[in-house]
């Protein structure tokens, strides 16, 4: 019969008004600054910064490649490279950004600085109470406020950050196995060769 | 003559005279609006309450939308570039002048015989119904069957061509 | 002056003002609005000579006025209804190039 | 006492009135009375906004406005003071006179309306003799208020806005009246005084209000549909539809203006649920005769609350129509309903009272009903819709 559906409707409307004073179940949102949801793992929002160990400068995992500053779609990225370089995790000695800005309310939260980065430097953030009073500068993070520890990182994304740890063990034990090598027979430059097909299949 | 009727005598003609002289046509609709109000007001003056609300609503609420409507339809708020006057807007100007030189004079010449002020006549919208389903049952018939007329004829004449012609 | 024809000098002027306006316009809803006003002049004259006629009682000229006020609503919209047909066929609402009479 | 309670206001009214010079009296009522409506009802349109958000909140399992204020109840004057505050625009190319005249149309033809609802016995600004005519006359000037608006501006979408809600507003006037007419065909009378006493009888201390009648229910409830797209709300909220005009016709406006359009709404609100309560709901009369020592305002303002809260809850429940959805309902379907209502009010005027009246005019307007909605539904006017994607 023709106004069936709209009666069903104001019914459930209904049911849902006294509901919602009843049973506080019902409800849905949280009341935000004294209440807050954890966020889910898979939460992402702007990215930040890995270093490891304590000290953040000298931990940086970033060696200043510029892959992300060139991939990010919006260029919020900006980064100077430093003239020396240090040694990186892996014992290598590297370039390091002597400047890294992230201007997020440029950014787009769309993670391809994450996707591309080889070094596992840039991950993404759940941090979401980001507002300042300052609509310019406050909202240009530098490399300092970028900075996060890789125990940090371990907290929000955990399942994600043991992956990055398994690759990146993986590559530090074929590095020192190569610098071995390396370090055993400096002579016999051919002793290098066998060990290349193994890199390709790893 | 009181000091209401000079306020909205003046009303009413600047109305009148910015309906017909404003070069933007939507401003012209807008000015008919303020002089169809001032004529409200004067019925109201004149304790014809009915005819006043009457006038407002069909005037203010269907008329002068009409009017918008059709502008709108007809692209016709775009001021023309060759003039918003008639090649002979002088001819036209000259016999509306004519004519209210004639009508002002007869109006002025026939004081005298024109009744003063009389008795407030009460009129209640009972003795309008009354006399609408009585004395001029006809009249309201007619109109209501040239209403219907009017309807059928508009929506015909603005009906699409195309479809008229399927 | 009587105040009966302190009306009938502004219906007559308003008459007028509409006279002029829809003798001079080019824009056919103009002409329109010009014979809008007219009517309403008509009729603020019926509504003044029955208020201060010998029979106001007879409602004879309140009667007239909103007949004419249901009548000019059926000739507004079957006049507007016209112009907005002829617009469409002659892509012109500008009445002094409306001079021919095929289509 | 219980007559004090009820005549209260009328009493200070000619308590101040009587302290002042006899030739000030009739005009210094008059002011009182317009002072008293200016007041009270932009009040009633600041708690019902926040009413209307706790509301829809709750609807939709939320708890609302919550923070400024006890319980929330501040928040219309916060959101007052902002848009108090807030620069008002101009668009460069916008008709600058008309811009500005528009919402002060809109807001003073409202306010006219007010002027001959009765609002509790003797409680009414001007008894007038065809008081629902002018109501209806003010209701009309609107529509122009909102074309000036929409046109003015400038905007593709204030002047969509404004021309689809000047369509439908003339759409819905037609049914508005036809259902009204049923009442004053019935009560005798335009004057809104004489439609409530005509509906204030009990019966074993049942009221007499006309939509405990057939042809009652059936017209109040074509006048609230009518209503409904009267004051451009939900599911009728076409003009502002917001995910396809931005705002509608006030669109251009901001700050002041815009919370006079704001006001506007919900004034035209109040005065059509007023007038709704008057000619259905038997206006200020107790709906049982054993509470007739209650106020009689108290009972108009809660009828017309009550009003409202259906509003609201409409709004909460149903989808926006689509144009040609909204124009078919009003002419196809409920237009004609309106027209066999009249019939029915007729036949019920002259087959004098018993219960036979009853029976045949239900029988008319359900089978009327029935009818319609069948038609309607074979020709997928109404009913389920099946969209190609679904399939």
């Amino acid at each position: 019969m023709l106004g069936e559906g709209i009666l069903k409707g104001l019914a459930e409307t209904a049911k849902n008004f006294a509901g919602s004073f009843v049973s506080a179940e019902r409800l849905t949102t949280v009341q935000y600054p004294e209440q807050r949801i954890a966020p889910i793992e898979a939460t992402r929002d702007f990215p930040f910064l890995v270093y490891d160990g304590a000290d953040w400068e000298a931990g940086m995992r970033c060696v200043a490649c510029q892959i992300c500053e060139k991939e990010c779609p919006p260029k919020c990225i900006y980064i100077v490279k430093s003239a020396d370089k240090k040694p990186d995790a892996v014992g290598k000695p590297q370039f390091y950004p002597s400047r890294f800005d992230i201007d997020i309310s440029v950014c787009m939260s769309c993670q391809i600085c994450v996707e591309v980065c080889p070094f596992e430097a840039i991950k993404m953030d759940t941090e979401y109470e980001l507002s300042t009073t300052d609509r310019f500068g406050g909202l240009l993070l530098d490399r300092k406020q970028l900075a996060k520890s890789d125990e940090y990182y371990h907290r929000i994304h955990p399942t994600e950050a043991y992956e990055v740890d398994a690759r990146l063990a993986q590559g530090k034990a074929k590095a020192d196995a190569k610098n071995t090598a390396a370090a055993t027979a400096p002579a016999v430059r051919n002793a290098e060769s066998p060990a290349r097909p193994a890199e390709g299949g790893a | 003559m009181s000091i209401a009727f000079y306020l909205i005598a003046a009303l009413t003609v600047a109305g009148g005279l910015a309906a017909v002289l404003l070069k933007n046509t939507v401003h012209c609709a807008l000015a008919l609006t303020v002089a169809f109000a001032g004529l409200a007001l004067f019925f109201l003056q004149l304790d014809a309450q009915f005819a006043g609300f009457a006038q407002i609503l069909v005037y203010i609420g269907a008329v002068a939308i009409l009017v918008v409507f059709a502008i709108l339809l007809t692209r016709g708020s775009e001021t023309p570039k060759d003039g918003v006057f008639s090649k002979n807007w002088f001819v036209g100007l000259v016999i509306a002048a004519g004519v209210f030189a004639v009508l002002g004079w007869a109006v002025l010449q026939s004081g005298h015989v024109l009744p003063h002020e009389t008795a407030v006549p009460v009129v209640t919208v009972l003795q309008i119904g009354n006399a609408l389903m009585g004395r001029y049952v006809l009249p309201l018939e007619i109109v209501a069957l040239l209403l219907t007329a009017a309807m059928i004829g508009a929506v015909i004449v603005a009906l699409h061509e195309k479809e008229s012609a399927k | 002056m009587t105040p009966l024809s302190g009306y009938l000098i502004v219906a007559a002027l308003l008459f007028s003002i509409g006279l002029a306006g829809a003798l001079t316009r080019r824009n056919a809803i103009l002409v329109l609005i010009g014979i809008e006003l007219m009517l309403n002049a008509a009729n603020l004259n019926l509504i003044a000579f029955w208020r201060y006629g010998p029979h106001p009682e007879a409602l004879t000229g309140m009667m007239f006025a909103i007949f004419s006020i249901a009548v000019a609503a059926a000739e507004a919209a079957v006049g507007l209804g016209l112009v907005i047909s002829i617009h469409r066929h002659a892509h012109t609402t500008d009445l002094d190039r409306m001079n021919r009479m095929k289509g | 006492m219980i007559y004090t309670m009820d005549q209260i206001f009328v009493l200070l009214q000619h308590w101040l009135m009587g302290m002042l010079p006899a030739a000030l009296q009739p005009i210094a009522g008059i002011l009182l009375g317009v002072a008293a409506i200016v007041c009270l009802f932009p009040a009633l349109f600041a708690l019902t906004t926040v009413f209307e958000r706790k509301g829809l909140a709750r609807i939709q399992n939320r708890i609302g406005p919550n923070r400024v204020g006890p319980l929330g109840i501040l928040q219309p004057v916060a959101d007052g003071i902002k848009s108090l505050t807030k620069e008002d625009i101009v668009p460069l190319s916008a008709d600058a006179a008309v811009h500005f005249l528009a919402p002060l149309v809109l807001v003073v033809a409202v306010f006219m309306g007010f002027a001959v609802l009765p609002m509790g016995r003797n409680m009414v600004l001007v008894d007038m003799d065809a008081g629902l005519l002018f109501f209806f006359a003010m209701g009309a000037s609107t529509e122009l208020a909102v074309f000036m608006a929409g046109w003015s501006s400038r905007n593709k979408y204030s002047l969509l806005g404004a021309m689809r809600a000047v369509a439908q507003m003339i759409s819905y006037e037609v049914p508005l009246l036809m259902s009204s007419v049923a009442v004053v065909m019935i009560a005798g009378s335009l004057s809104l005084t004489k439609i409530v006493e005509a509906q204030n009888h009990y019966t074993w201390g049942l009221p007499h209000w006309y939509i405990f009648t057939p042809w009652g229910l059936a017209g109040f409830l074509m006048y609230a549909i009518a209503t409904t797209a009267e004051t451009n709300r939900s599911p009728f909220d076409l003009p502002e539809g917001e995910s396809e005009l931005v705002a509608g016709y006030h669109t251009e406006y901001s700050g002041f203006k815009f919370a006079l359009f704001f006001l506007g709404e919900y004034l035209a609100m109040f005065s059509i649920s007023g007038l709704g309560t008057t000619l259905f709901l038997g206006g200020w009369s107790a709906p049982f005769s054993f509470l007739g020592w209650v106020p009689s305002w108290f009972w108009f303002f809660s009828k017309m609350m009550l009003s409202i809260f259906v509003f609201i809850w409409m709004r909460g429940t149903l989808p926006r129509l689509r144009q040609d959805q909204l124009m078919n309902f009003a002419w196809k379907f409920v237009l004609p309903l309106t027209l066999v209502n009249l019939m029915v009010t007729v036949l019920w005027r002259f087959l004098g009272e018993g219960w036979q009246r009853w029976v045949f005019c239900s029988a008319i307007l359900v089978l009327a009903y029935a009818a319609m909605g069948l038609a309607g539904m074979r020709r997928g006017h109404f009913g389920p819709r099946r969209y190609r994607y679904a399939e």
